[in-house]
């Protein structure tokens, strides 16, 4: 019963490493890696609080949610990298590029 | 004493997922990032069999580890051809007050949702006990493939769309420098000549035995991409005259049988994928045996990157 | 506790050892080759060790042979991963560690 | 018979994704045949609310909260019908503009969008929103990317990472709404929600995620690169229906759930963002030398009216939703006539417009008319959305947020007579233009007609939207 809390208090902190490395790092790969990290938190949230009454029979519906949610991030995962990929064949650089400044006059 | 050594466990597991996905996240070599980061999946996988969920073990080892990583290394070995000097992703973009407020910031998001969490009933009020009262008329016994295939049906018939969906847009973006060709070896070859059909194998297991124990479609997808990315890897292409429409039929073809059947339902039975409980067994049986089809040519067709045949017209 | 049950025991335990030393080399040992060997005999030994321990517990022959299906597996892995990655090492210039 | 035209809406556009992603050659003609028969599938879904009250299907004959829920009521219907609306004009726009390559790409992305966007307001599920929600993003930014080159990339990419971190914060809400409740269905949560931390922390997650989505100052900063750099159609599909999506889910949760017990503190920091982004929106409106950009920052402009209703409640919340509709129609015809002049001339600056009301007309006249529609001139559909708005918070004696409502509608007034005022006259170089086709123009034009004549239809209209009663209102 307690582990279910203590893996849970683990995913939400998965997230917010997840969400602190997506909004530090400049690598798009690194944050393509922060995203699914962050998607893990979620998931390991949902998994670990399904077994609060004891893990003997858990809840299947949150386990249907994270099968959903993994297909879901690895197709998302590979658009970004496909993304990432002909962004650095634009710029040579695998980061986002500042704004222009004839965008911002 | 095996209450404390499974406590243990428990907590060696979650300080080791939270541990790799730091180390992850926080390493200056990017390879190393992506190893860490495949170390993290099987770590989880490894998490989801302690919370009792070995269908989603089998999912995360098979797609949130295995293809997940297979994709990552793929684009990192595409991304070291295009700019040599992308190994090292310079530390954060962020200095000085922006970094310390947005410490601040996640820190305080952290307690929010530990407090969030830690304050949930622990009296647990889910749906298992629906579950446990409908799934005789569900056709399947597993209950993780009863919600995903019967119960909540819906939400799968639009994942694999969501999938089919990350292929076209992979196309539409276009085709990126071609990866760099190595004679595969007596030894890959004679590996992937032995392990091909194993895997084909081990997915039509997974097929059949995601019915009533934990496996299903997306596991014996995943497994099946992974016979397909091993051939890839040792020189096998896709013969020409099935590059066009034989792919695309194989393709759509587990979305489309999914539809079908939904579109059948609607009309015979008034609700969109009502199955009837007597049929229902067997259809599912035939949406999750086209759906791994095209899982895994799905799977393999992102590893590609682009369609094949236009993967050398950069 | 019957005969059969220590035996297991001592088999998981040795196992254990075995990926224990294994893992020592691998975070110790100077260069990509030797980190490979001691990670691949340790963990096919450690892994043989366990898989014959599981085996005695097991409930029907089934299992068991599903077992020895999982140690076959990864030592044929094994073995060809290590192989395919010590090539890359050397094609891309990595010398063996001499003392 | 109870013909199942909600579920037409969801099925039809897939089926068609599917056979134009398997036979290219057909697409073209499919996606033509599909948008209409959307719009006949929302007249008759129209006709059915009309006459039988809300619309509720058990998908796979479980009901919630085992199963899923499909529900519509007015408020479903209107964005469903701007759905329809733009999708048709795009569509025809988009048979004509792109190159042959690009479109057999465009299509099916296109016709998975419209079912992800139908399958959203349709949907009474809450982890379902989020299937539909990835559905939508991943379509979207897959669009934007289409054309290539660097600015598109760049901005698709920052686009992706705003809407999958959205994303995955909605449903990090989810996973706590359903272990606090036990349930991802919004009606059984409606009766079931108490002010718990994790309902908070769920408050706070889905409606940050879905701020983000919808772009509302600040959090506004990847919409102007993405809908700026996108395809012509594929920015007016962006600002006029998938802002809105986010928008619309938040409206529910809003009104369902959280609203009853957040109070008027959270409503009034909703209140001061949207105006905040009314001002921040529209002066960098007028700032912009490029015509795309200009129109994207109108629509972080417009956003913001949108969440004025949130501190005026229940009297607002019709403003709101006519609002959406009309900004749908009017910023849709607005960035495809944007995107003719862009065609035209080759290239966007404001300054260069080079005398395109002459050399152009039927354009001109389409941004023109949207543009009285964004201002909020009568008879327009914006007039009636603002009006209401206006009347609601005098009503309340909000005397800030009308003074906020007239000062942007000024400044809408300036930044489209900024374009206007240089479509008049010659630039100092001219320029070769390329002709552009009969069917992009007119696109753009039926769509800047309907905005403006949505202004007729108001009565009508509002009484669709009481169907349901989604706004607790006196409705049947």
């Amino acid at each position: 019963m307690s582990a279910a809390f203590f893996y849970a208090l683990a995913g939400a902190g998965l997230f917010s490493i997840g969400l602190h490395a997506l909004l530090a790092h400049r690598h798009l790969l690194r944050k393509i890696l922060a995203i699914n990290v962050m998607g893990s938190g979620v998931f390991l949230v949902l998994a670990a609080m399904a077994t609060r009454n004891g893990i003997a029979i858990p809840d299947p519906v949150p386990h249907a949610m994270i099968i959903t949610g993994i297909v879901v991030a690895v197709a998302a995962t590979a658009l970004a990298l496909v993304l990432m990929l002909k962004l650095t064949a634009e710029t040579g650089q695998a980061v986002l590029p500042g704004r222009k400044k004839e965008d911002n006059p | 004493m095996e209450t404390l050594i499974a406590g243990a466990i428990d907590v060696a597991l979650a300080l080791a997922v939270v541990g790799l996905a730091w180390g992850a996240l926080a390493s200056a070599d990017l390879f190393k990032a992506i190893v860490l980061f495949v170390a993290f999946g099987l770590v989880m996988a490894l998490v989801w069999v302690r919370l009792n969920a070995p269908d989603v073990a089998l999912a995360e080892a098979a797609i949130g580890a295995g293809v997940t990583g297979a994709l990552l290394l793929a684009a990192y070995a595409k991304l070291r051809a295009a700019s040599p000097d992308a190994n090292v992703a310079r530390a954060g973009g962020m200095r000085g007050i922006g970094s310390i407020s947005i410490r601040i910031l996640i820190l305080l998001l952290a307690a929010a949702l530990g407090c969030a969490v830690w304050t949930l009933p622990s009296d647990y009020a889910g749906l298992g006990k629906e579950v446990a009262a409908n799934i005789d008329r569900s056709g399947v016994s597993n209950p993780v493939t009863a919600v995903l295939l019967n119960f909540r049906g819906y939400d799968t018939l639009l994942e694999v769309m969501v999938l089919l969906l990350a292929l076209m847009g992979t196309w539409s973006v276009g085709a990126t420098a071609p990866q760099r060709e190595t004679a595969p070896g007596p030894v890959l070859d004679s590996l992937s000549r032995l392990l091909a059909p194993l895997l084909i194998l081990v997915a039509a297991y997974l097929l059949w035995v995601g019915a009533h124990a934990p496996g299903g479609a997306f596991q014996a997808g995943a497994v099946l991409a992974a016979a397909g990315v091993m051939l890839l890897l040792s020189g096998w292409r896709l013969p020409a005259a099935l590059a066009a429409l034989p792919l695309r039929l194989a393709l759509a073809a587990g979305p489309a049988t999914f539809l079908l059947l939904a579109v059948i339902t609607v009309l015979l039975e008034g609700r969109l994928l009502q199955l009837p409980p007597l049929w229902a067994g067997r259809l599912i049986l035939i949406i999750e045996t086209t759906a791994t089809i095209s899982i895994g040519a799905t799977l393999i067709a992102l590893f590609l990157g682009a369609p094949p045949g236009k993967e050398d017209r950069q | 506790m019957t005969a059969s049950d220590y035996l297991c025991a001592a088999l998981l335990i040795i196992g254990g050892l075995f990926f224990m030393a294994g893992t020592f080399g691998l975070l110790r040992f100077p260069d990509v080759f030797t980190r490979l060997h001691a990670l691949t005999k340790a963990d096919n030994v450690g892994l043989g060790l366990t898989v014959a321990g599981l085996a005695l517990q097991a409930e029907s022959w089934a299992v068991a042979g599903k077992l020895l299906l999982i140690w076959l597996l990864v030592l044929l892995a094994g073995a060809s991963v290590s192989h395919l990655i010590a090539q890359g090492a050397l094609q891309r210039g990595m010398r063996p560690w001499k003392r | 018979m109870d013909i199942p035209w909600a579920v037409m809406l969801i099925v039809l556009p897939l089926a068609a994704g599917l056979m134009a992603f398997v036979w290219p050659r057909v697409a073209q003609t499919l996606v033509l045949c599909c948008s209409l028969a959307i719009a006949l599938a929302v007249a008759g879904l129209a006709l059915q609310l009309w006459h039988h009250g809300v619309f509720h299907h058990a998908l796979g004959g479980w009901e919630a909260p085992l199963g899923i829920g499909l529900y519509a009521d007015g408020l479903s219907l209107v964005l469903l019908t701007a759905t329809a609306l733009v999708g048709m004009g795009v569509s025809v726009y988009a048979s004509a503009y792109f190159t042959l390559d690009d479109a057999h790409h465009f299509w099916p992305i296109w016709l998975f969008l419209l079912a992800a966007l139908n399958a959203l307001f349709l949907s009474a599920d809450l982890f379902n929103l989020y299937v539909t929600l990835e559905l939508m993003g991943l379509a979207a930014v897959a669009l934007t990317a289409l054309s290539g080159g660097r600015d598109a990339l760049a901005g698709a990419v920052r686009y992706l990472f705003a809407t999958l971190s959205g994303s995955l914060a909605y449903l990090l809400g989810v996973a706590l709404l359903y272990h606090a409740f036990g349930s991802v269905d919004m009606a059984t949560l409606a009766g079931r929600m108490t002010p718990v931390p994790a309902a908070w922390a769920a408050l706070g997650l889905m409606s940050a995620g879905l701020l983000l989505k919808t772009a509302l100052f600040p959090l506004h900063f990847w919409l102007p690169p993405a809908h700026a750099s996108a395809p012509s159609p594929v920015s007016a599909v962006l600002s006029a229906l998938v802002i809105k999506a986010s928008f619309y889910i938040l409206l529910r949760l809003w009104i369902m759930l959280f609203g009853p017990f957040a109070g008027d503190g959270v409503a009034a920091l909703l209140g001061g963002m949207g105006t905040a982004a009314i001002v921040w929106g529209s002066v960098q409106a007028l700032r912009q030398t490029r015509l795309k950009l200009l129109v994207a920052y109108s629509t972080v402009a417009q956003i913001g009216y949108l969440f004025l209703a949130f501190p005026l409640a229940a009297a607002a919340w019709n403003a709101a939703a006519v609002l959406v509709l009309s900004h749908a129609l009017a910023k849709s015809a607005m960035f495809l006539a944007a995107g003719n002049l862009l065609h035209f001339g080759g290239h966007d600056r404001i300054a260069d417009l080079d005398r395109v009301v002459q050399r152009l007309p039927l354009s001109a006249f389409a941004f023109a008319l949207a543009g009285v529609s964004l201002m909020g001139l009568p008879p327009s559909g914006g007039f009636i959305g603002k009006w209401l708005l206006l009347e609601a918070a005098l009503a309340q004696g909000r005397w800030d947020l009308a003074a906020v409502m007239l000062l942007g509608g000024l400044l809408a007034a300036a930044y489209v007579f900024k374009v206007l005022g240089h479509a008049f006259t010659q630039a100092a170089v001219t320029h070769e233009p390329t002709a552009v086709p009969a069917r992009m123009e007119w696109a753009a034009l039926l769509l800047a007609c309907s905005a403006i004549l949505l202004g007729f239809t108001a009565t009508p209209l509002l009484s669709l939207l009481e169907i349901g009663a989604p706004f607790g209102g006196s409705g049947p």
